[in-house]
């Protein structure tokens, strides 16, 4: 099945929060595309707007809460314009998620087998017994030893590893389309990190799923990621394939990142630091380059006043237009930071 | 001499339980370690979750109970109180900690908290108490009008460095960093590691540096000591533990650090599943029959490995071989 | 040590006063103000806190003109005469003594048992709470064995064990019975906050600056439990009020001739007051209810401002 | 029946305001139906679960007796008005002078309601249970070691008494009492020397005595002699009676008798809501005046009513205890020795106007020492003491309690300082209404009287300090005391009388008391004189002075037929009859 | 398991030694003796002297607890002076009393707790939570007796529809109709102490449901697009229902508490009442039988709470 269909095209989404009274942007002017059988990786720091993109195709926010405006259209039909029943068709079902913190993402009270099986039991027809069957086979695909033991055990009596697992289990019970993964390795060491990128990936070959893979770990992108979208501030920055970023990094944002991690090539010498801080929703600016205020080097005239996506190769797209002469003060050697 | 030389530490925390409530058995959370560290130099402590580095780390600051074994300073054992209270331990030594926030009072002013120390330590009259503060606010790079701020008025990269500031307040000779940087955005890390490298090089600060993520390790640290389960599976230098690596434990670790170089990522992955699969066939041969790691054995003047005599005996004459 | 901060800062001795000057101006505005603009921001929780504070300054003050062994003398004449005759405005009890007046003294014997109570027991808690949360080992258990006895008293038998035992008590040698039983659960809240709070870093860089654990816990960690010092004493106020009232019902409360809400609501113990006589007794009973629910509902903005600060602080991080 | 004094009366004028019949003889037809098959629903008014020792003897509290008493309590004499007791009843009593003996004959058809007959065993073994050393009862008194032997026994030294005779064996009929010396007041029901009710010893006797009041026999099914028989009993809450097929007497009418327990706080409103046809009747009244007020005009209820046997006093501290030699003795140095002192405290009370106030008629100043239910007795000319400021004051100028050194309170004849403490049990509000009264009008005439303590002592603590054998603390006090059926004054006011708690003795009193059981007294006539002479003698002396007096009343509704509860119906309970099966 | 239990009934031990003693100690210093309140003119005081000896009230005190305790490990807690009865059989027909009462209130609580703390989680900041707020702000601030004398009058006196005093009618028949009859009497007094008992409850649950609203695990039940009410059902109040099982053993304190008012008011022959009683008339036995029985009971009752929240909450189960 070697589709590359794209099935989720998110066009134009906005969310905002409402903070006071007021409402806010936490995402804006979202576009993207996800296909079968890749891992589309959304980085950015903390505070960006991630977690908020994936809920938001979720739909797991409080309508009172929040604005959303756009459209997702996952396989024909428009998310936003779903009731909550109509929703509950897709959660679970077509679409599943993964969340950061595999202890408090799992109901204490309730062993394993009945979590991983109630999802089943609002999208399948299966038996009791089948479903017991398929929380083993589940299991074991996620690459639990002892699958018996722990479908009896509470999330409690496991290691963060195995919860994680867990919760992958959740996600794919029913074979979803799309999985949407936000941080799912953050809170385990490099080496269970790596198990799970493997299961993800894993699973991702065997079910033709798409994955929706966060994180702000960049070496994890470049190692798991077809695809990757740079977010900064509610935007999308940069979109392109893994090579394209990695290696062809455009966007002054994608480029300081890089930049300021530690590597083996940088050992002795100062890491790069983005100037200034993400600015707070309420403090969003609604035009201009919302990154120009940390490369105050580059000239005005240089930003775009209201930037969008350029694409400057295929599938390489580039938001603003600064990135084309921008080039970082020490190396320019004119600037003081 | 060695600034700081710890010697066969033993943290075990009591689990009490039966009919008497007593102490039935304990988790060895350090089960005797040895290592130490060089004045000016950054110490690298690394392992997975819970093998102990933070216990370590408090042990040194002298947060924690010891068990058993000794942590010598100026030749004194400063597991004693009475010998922390003599040398002033707590002026020398001081301590970030990885979560910026919790480790900030909440209800004090960033003034009274960079100050603290220095109340404690050094009797200073009012202005000179502020001028300090507003120094030590200057050398980590924060403007005055911090000193009457709250501590979540701040980012947390400028929380993480008014923890350093706090720190080097008394101009100690050691600093223990229990992760500064795990919970801080990539940018954000890049300041804090930045400056705590700054600082070092102008007050000569050496650092205990805890972390689990190996790349930054490697930026910052000139000898790394391997944790695992409560022991040490592997100490030397950077070069002897990221080129060099003996300890399964050690390869798997540094097999697991995700790479960015995206083109070779098959071929990182393969290694790495290779490694992963050694790990799983050799396992045994690393660790004794309790599953505890061996005592370590020097197989290079910087090097130590902890495995079986025999074994280390032959990777001795291996390098040799290859030396020669 | 200070050549080489000079060496490395910028700043010299000739900038303080400056800069100083330049981060008073920016500073934030201490809790004690957030907590007062909330109540400035809250209508009805000002109206509470303007009852309360109004209420208790009135009957302090008013109370100051009352010759209470006056007042407390019977005029038969006027039994339970009913208000607005004779110039009572809220009637007379069975010994012809106005309820108004008494109201006022009795609410002041309330108030001020209720008060002396919650220091008394709240102070004592909180430093018990304190130092067990904070201590381990050896302290805390014995500390946590007290409460253990503590939890199985039967508080209400002990209080009307002693009430009797005490041949001449009176408002003080009652608050102080009430005192020792009603320590305990402040003392365990603040116990069980101070264990979790001690366990933050904060605590522990206070230790390696050398900070006295004396100091730790009233200088670090009280400031931090503040809030819940705060929401608990007033609830508990709220609460004390009510403790001395219904031993009087029993008839183990003050005496009667010592006035206070609780004697006064003891009228209602003959159940032909309830009705015929709702003077002597329902006012004092509407006073406390308005009183109670003031307090606990300046006891509730007082947490929620505490928690809108905290949530302020999460939402920068 | 006994009060702990704790109900302190509340009160009126010099005599009742109102009249009350002690019947109510209700003129409609009795529904023969409602009466068989219905239920009379008596309260009994107690502010603690009734303990429920059905035995007379056992007994010790006045809410047992009420709740049993249409078992009829086992009495075995019949009454007149003075409480004299008559022929008639279950047995019949006969005093010998001469012989030193009483005898006491059993009717032939005396049942037991478990159809056994009433023994002369079980007459004997009331006075077995009473003396027993082990026994847990509190009615013994040492006058009853005026019966040959009966001393050995309470020793322990006796197994049986020997003064106590059972001529026609135990099953027989006849027992014949023999003391060591004969009293006046044996004619009389409620004496010290013979015990008026019978055990039933065939039910009981494998109970050792120690155990008879916690016994199956006496908690759950104790068996009686009246109209009645218990049904059922809910400990602590209601007894509920059916009529007992062998009584000897007038047989019962109802169907239902149900006595339920109902605090005090909660009465009225219980009459009424008409939950209860009645209370209890009692000679001890269990509603209070206070009640009368709220209950006087309650539409379907009768008021019936007559004086009470007890009374409410003043007594002054006037000596102490000498514990060696067993008597109270006079001490002429204390603060209240001085009768001038003691006539203007109590001149310069209003207790007429605080009867009249609180005591809705009901109650009303007492003028002497004997209530005036003892008609024989009462000396209803005594004057008492009413409210006459002039001539308190006049005593005191006179007697040297002068205001010196422009002192707002008088000192006494020697010029130091007079405090006086005045003493009283705490109770309702009207109560400590009531104390601060009095305390005020002690005021107006200089005298600084303060209610010791500062206010009103906890019925312990109170007689806990008045029992002492001496006590400097309390001057005066106010207390109440319920008497027995027979008025003798030596256990209250005698010499060698521990409740004596005011201590006062005089040559006079103790003469004129023991007059009143000496050979003298078996003429009623002398007697009415000792007790005429003695009333003068306490009112003069003012050592004791009574407070008010009261009415037992009760509400009863108006289905209910034949009610007469004076002391003369023998038959109370049997007479009654309902006219309706529901509460008018 | 059960080793935890015992080790915490073996700790129990000298908790309940020093309270008898400080009770017993208490008790006796009290002024006036068990015989103080039935002097009366037919009563002679050496006979009253004579029972005081007879039950050893002249013993010094250490001989009286000796003997009092060595009683005790007889299953005998002496007799009492007011009843003449046994004090455990005296206790333990009120106790019968007490705890049907207790377990009436407890029923009731929940039954109107539950419901209501539930909805007004739910409906968080709407109309219904603010109305549930309301009612336990002011059940919160009236004292408790008020409530009391306030309901008995009401639907006591005035409207007729409850029983005012005793726990059975004296006419039920024995069978059902006593049964019936018991319930009957405590029905009301249960209610209020019902409305008064809920505050607690009402407001624990309403924290724990929106805590759990809040919750990860929540979230993660939506993702898997259970429906809004059986995330309700099966998560958000399942688990905050299971902490609120706990609250029956610790609710014990305050109803003994509570009990002694109730009883008082509705004049319940209950324990509450004996105690009352007792200590007005000096009845040593039974007040100190009675302080350590609810001494025991509050002690049982944290052990029940802890014993329930183990079984209940997996995470702290005790192996
Ligand atoms: N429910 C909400 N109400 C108001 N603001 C919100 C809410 N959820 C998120 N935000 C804000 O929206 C912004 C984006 O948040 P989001 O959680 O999507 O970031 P993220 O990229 O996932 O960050 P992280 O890496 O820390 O998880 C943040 O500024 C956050 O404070
Ligand atoms: N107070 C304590 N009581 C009992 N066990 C403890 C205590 N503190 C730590 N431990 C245990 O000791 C071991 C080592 O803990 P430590 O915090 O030193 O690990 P770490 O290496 O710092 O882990 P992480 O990377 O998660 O911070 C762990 O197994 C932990 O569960
Ligand atoms: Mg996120
Ligand atoms: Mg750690």
């Amino acid at each position: 099945m070697e589709t590359t269909s794209d099935f989720l095209n998110i066009k134009d989404v906005n969310t905002a929060f409402k903070i006071n009274g007021k409402y806010y942007d936490a995402i804006s002017h979202i576009n993207l595309t996800v296909h079968h059988d890749e891992i589309l990786a959304i980085v950015g720091e903390s505070g960006c707007g991630k977690s908020t993109l994936a809920t938001t195709i979720m739909g797991l926010h409080d309508p009172s809460e929040t604005k959303i405006s756009g459209e997702i259209d996952f396989e024909g039909t428009n998310l936003l314009k779903l009731d909550e029943a109509g929703y509950n068709k897709f959660r679970g079902a077509k679409i599943g998620m993964i969340f950061q913190d595999p202890l408090s993402a799992l109901n204490p009270l309730k062993r394993i087998e009945d979590q991983i099986s109630e999802v089943m039991t609002y999208h399948t027809k299966l038996t009791a017994e089948q479903k017991h069957d398929r929380v083993l086979e589940l299991l074991k695909e996620v690459g639990i030893v002892d699958p018996k033991r722990t479908a009896h055990q509470f999330p409690h009596q496991l290691s963060g590893g195995m919860r994680q697992r867990v919760i992958i289990a959740i996600a794919i019970a029913c074979k979803p389309d799309l999985i949407i993964a936000d941080e799912p390795t953050t809170a385990l060491d490099v080496t269970i990190q790596a198990q799970i990128l493997d299961v993800l990936r894993k699973i991702q070959s065997e079910n033709h799923a798409g994955i929706i893979l966060i994180t702000h770990d960049l070496g994890v992108v470049a190692e798991t990621a077809d695809r990757v979208a740079v977010m900064y501030a509610g935007q999308i920055v940069e979109e392109g394939s893994v090579e394209q970023i990695f290696n062809t990094p455009k966007h002054p944002y994608t480029r300081s990142l890089l930049r300021s991690m530690p590597q083996r090539d940088n050992q002795n010498d100062d890491l790069y630091v983005i100037q200034g801080n993400v600015p707070s929703l309420q403090k969003m600016s609604k035009i201009g380059d919302r990154f120009a205020p940390r490369i105050p080097w580059v000239k005005p005239e240089e930003h775009e006043e209201n930037p969008t996506m350029h694409e400057i190769e295929p599938g390489h797209e580039v938001r603003c237009t600064c990135y084309k002469n921008f080039s970082f003060p020490d190396q320019v050697g004119s600037v003081k930071a | 001499m060695s600034l700081v030389e710890i010697k066969n530490l033993k943290v075990h925390y009591p689990i009490r339980s039966g009919f008497w409530n007593r102490i039935t058995d304990s988790v060895k959370a350090v089960d005797g370690i040895s290592f130490n560290i060089e004045a000016g130099e950054t110490y690298g402590l690394v392992g997975e979750s819970g093998s102990g580095k933070s216990t370590t780390g408090k042990s040194v600051v002298g947060l924690e109970k010891i068990t058993s074994g000794s942590i010598m300073y100026q030749g004194k054992d400063i597991t004693k109180k009475i010998n922390r209270k003599e040398l002033d331990y707590n002026h020398d030594v001081q301590m970030i900690f990885q979560d910026s926030l919790s480790s900030l009072n909440p209800r004090k002013r960033i003034e009274d908290i960079i100050a603290e120390p220095l109340r404690n330590f050094e009797h200073l009259s009012k202005d000179e108490e502020k001028l300090r503060v507003l120094q030590l606010l200057d050398i980590v790079g924060l403007d005055p009008d911090a000193l009457y701020k709250y501590p979540h008025q701040f980012s947390g990269g400028q929380r993480q460095r008014i923890g350093v500031a706090r720190a080097v307040a008394t101009n100690p000779k050691l600093i223990i960093a229990d992760e500064p940087v795990s919970a801080l955005d990539l940018s954000v890390q890049a300041q804090v590691l930045n400056f705590m490298k700054k600082i070092q090089r102008e007050f000569g600060i050496s650092y205990l540096f805890i972390s689990h993520d190996l790349g930054v390790v490697r930026h910052m640290c000139n000898n790394i000591a391997i944790m695992n389960r409560g022991r040490l599976v592997e100490i030397g230098t950077r070069d002897d533990i990221y080129n060099h690596p003996v300890h399964i434990y050690t390869k798997r670790l540094l097999a697991a650090i995700p790479e960015t170089s995206v083109n070779n990522r098959q071929q990182h992955r393969a290694n790495r599943l290779a490694v992963e699969e050694v790990y799983r066939e050799q396992q045994d041969k690393y660790y004794d029959k309790d599953g505890k790691a061996f005592p370590l054995v020097p197989i290079s003047p910087t090097h130590s490995v902890a495995l079986p005599k025999e074994v280390a005996n032959k990777i001795i004459k291996q390098e040799g071989e290859v030396k020669a | 040590m200070e050549e080489n901060l000079n060496k490395h800062s910028n700043i010299s001795a000739a900038d303080l006063d400056r800069l100083t000057k330049e981060a008073s101006e920016e500073a934030t505005p201490s809790s004690a103000k957030i907590v007062w603009n909330e109540f400035k921001a809250d209508r009805p929780a000002f109206i509470a806190l303007f009852i309360v504070v109004g209420f208790i300054l009135f009957v302090m003050i008013a109370s100051l003109f009352i010759n209470t062994p006056k007042m407390m003398e019977t005029n038969i004449m006027n039994y339970n005469i009913s208000p607005g005759t004779n110039g009572y405005t809220l009637g007379a009890d069975a010994g012809g003594r106005s309820i108004a007046q008494q109201l006022i003294v009795g609410s002041r014997n309330s108030i001020g048992i209720a008060i002396g109570l919650t220091i008394i027991s709240s102070t004592f808690g909180i430093c018990w709470g304190l130092i067990s949360g904070y201590f381990s080992g050896y302290i805390d258990w014995g500390m946590q064995r007290v409460y253990d006895f503590m939890m199985m008293l039967p508080m209400t038998m002990m209080i009307i064990v002693l009430v009797t035992i005490i041949k001449n008590y009176n408002a003080v040698s009652l608050t102080l019975i009430f005192s020792i039983f009603y320590w305990e659960g402040t003392s365990r809240l603040i116990r069980s906050r101070t264990l979790s709070e001690s366990e933050k870093d904060y605590v522990a860089a206070s230790k390696t600056s050398g900070t006295s654990s004396l100091k730790i816990i009233f200088r670090e960690i009280m400031p931090n439990i503040s809030s819940l010092i705060i929401v608990d004493t007033t609830l508990s106020f709220a609460e004390n009020i009510g403790v001395e009232t219904g031993l009087s019902y029993l008839g183990f409360g003050l005496p009667i001739q010592t006035p206070s809400l609780g004697t006064l609501i003891a009228n209602a113990n003959d159940p032909n007051n309830i009705t015929e006589y709702w003077w002597t007794w329902l006012p004092a009973a509407l006073l406390i209810i308005v009183l109670c629910l003031s307090i606990s509902y300046i006891g509730q903005v007082v947490r929620r401002s505490a928690d809108a600060s905290q949530r302020q602080g999460a939402a920068e991080q | 029946g006994c009060s702990n004094g704790n109900s302190s009366s509340s009160s009126s004028g010099t005599t009742a305001q109102i009249k009350l019949k002690s019947s109510f003889k209700n003129s409609a037809a009795t529904d023969k139906n409602a009466t068989k098959n219905g239920t009379l629903k008596l309260a009994e008014v107690a502010d603690s679960p009734f303990q429920g020792i059905s035995d007379p003897v056992l007994a010790s509290n006045a809410a047992d007796s009420h709740v049993f008493s249409p078992g009829g309590l086992n009495n075995l004499f019949n009454v007149d008005k003075n409480y004299k007791i008559i022929d008639g009843g279950l047995a019949n009593q006969k005093l010998d002078r001469k012989a030193k003996t009483a005898t006491i004959t059993i009717r032939s058809n005396g049942k037991w309601s478990n159809g056994d007959p009433v023994t002369a065993k079980d007459v004997e073994y009331a006075y077995e249970v009473l003396g027993n050393k082990e026994s847990t009862t509190s009615q013994y008194s040492s006058d009853f070691e005026n019966i040959e032997g009966m001393a050995a026994y309470h020793k322990g030294t006796a197994s049986t008494i020997s003064g106590i005779e059972m001529p026609d064996g135990e099953k027989g009929k006849k027992v014949v009492i023999h003391f060591k010396h004969m009293s006046p007041s044996m004619k009389f029901s409620g004496n010290s020397f013979i015990w008026g009710a019978a055990e039933p010893y065939e039910y009981i006797k494998n109970v050792p005595i120690a155990k008879l009041a916690s016994s199956e026999q006496i908690r759950k099914n104790p068996i009686f002699t009246g109209p009645y028989k218990l049904d059922k009993i809910v400990t602590g809450e209601s007894t509920s009676w059916v009529p007992n097929k062998f009584y000897y007497g007038k047989k019962a009418q109802i169907g239902h008798i149900t006595i339920n327990v109902v605090s005090s706080n909660n009465i009225v409103k219980a009459i009424q809501s008409k939950k209860y046809d009645s209370v209890v009747p009692s000679a001890s009244g269990e509603v209070g005046g206070t009640s009368y007020k709220k209950l006087k005009n309650l539409k379907g209820y009768t008021k019936v009513g007559q004086p009470a046997l007890s009374y409410s006093y003043f007594a002054f501290n006037l000596g102490h205890f000498d514990t060696k030699t067993g008597k109270n003795v006079a001490d002429s140095n204390k603060k209240m020795a001085n009768k001038s002192l003691r006539q203007a405290m109590m001149y310069a009370l209003n207790v007429d106007d605080v009867a009249k106030k609180f005591g809705n008629g009901v109650a009303w100043r007492g003028n002497t020492l004997i209530p005036p239910v003892f008609t024989k007795y009462y000396d209803k000319s005594a004057k008492g003491y009413s409210l006459n400021l002039k001539k308190a004051n006049k005593l005191l100028d006179d007697a040297g309690y002068k205001k010196r050194n422009g002192s707002k309170w008088r000192s006494d004849p020697k010029g130091k300082k007079l405090t006086i403490y005045f003493g009283g049990m705490s109770g309702n509000s009207i109560t400590e209404a009531t104390y601060q009264d009095y305390l005020q009008q002690w005021h107006k005439v200089g005298l600084n009287v303060k209610l010791y303590g500062g206010k009103p002592m906890e019925m312990n603590s109170f007689y806990d300090l008045l029992q002492k054998p001496s006590q400097n603390k309390i001057d005066l006090w106010t207390a109440a005391w319920s008497l027995s059926s027979e008025p003798s004054q030596s256990q209250l006011y005698g010499e060698t009388a521990p409740f004596n708690m005011g201590h006062f003795v005089t040559k006079k009193n103790t003469e004129l008391i023991n007059k009143m059981n000496d050979s003298s007294a078996w003429n009623d006539k002398t007697r009415t004189k000792t007790f005429k002479q003695w009333q003068e003698y306490m009112n003069d002396q003012a050592g004791v002075v009574p407070e008010e007096f009261n009415y037992v009343w009760q509400p009863v509704n108006n289905r209910v037929k034949g009610f007469d509860f004076s002391p003369a119906n023998n038959e109370l309970f049997s007479d009654l009859t309902l006219t309706s099966s529901k509460l008018k | 398991m059960w080793k935890t239990v015992l080790r915490r009934i073996m700790i129990m031990i000298p908790e309940v030694i020093i309270l008898s003693l400080l009770v017993f100690l208490l008790a006796k210093a009290m002024p006036g003796d068990p015989f103080t309140g039935s002097i009366n003119p037919k009563s002679d005081p050496a006979q009253l002297h004579h029972l005081m000896k007879m039950n050893g009230l002249y013993d010094p005190w250490y001989q009286q607890y000796w003997n009092w305790v060595v009683h005790l490990f007889h299953g005998n807690l002496g007799n009492s002076y007011q009843y003449q009865e046994p004090v455990t059989r005296l206790i333990g027909s009120r106790a019968v009393n007490t705890i049907w009462l207790a377990l009436l209130t407890t029923v009731l609580t929940y039954c109107f707790a539950l419901p209501m703390g539930m909805f007004a989680a739910k409906h968080e900041g709407k109309l219904p939570d603010n109305i549930v707020r309301i009612y336990t702000y002011v059940t919160y601030s009236i004292p408790f007796f008020v409530v009391l004398v306030i309901g008995i009058w009401i639907f006591g006196y005035v409207l007729g529809w409850f029983p005012t005093t005793g726990s059975v009618s004296a006419t039920a028949n024995p069978g059902l109709p006593t049964a019936g009859s018991h319930l009957y009497h405590i029905l009301l007094p249960s209610i209020l102490g019902a409305l008064f008992g809920t505050v607690n409850v009402v407001q624990y649950l309403r924290s724990e449901v929106i805590d759990a609203k809040r919750s990860d695990y929540v979230r993660t039940a939506r993702s898997k697009g259970v429906p809004e009410k059986d995330i309700y059902k099966h998560h958000i109040f399942r688990n905050s229902l299971l902490p609120i099982a706990a609250f029956a053993g610790y609710s014990i304190t305050g109803l003994l508490n509570g009990s002694i008012f109730t009883e008082t008011v509705f004049s319940y022959p209950g324990m509450g009442l004996l105690f009352i009683n007792s200590i007005n008339y000096r009845d040593y036995t039974v007040i100190t039988a009675l302080v350590l029985i609810y001494g025991i009971l509050n002690l049982l009752g944290t052990l029940l709470s802890d014993i329930i929240l183990s079984i209940v909450d997996p995470r702290i189960r005790i192996e």
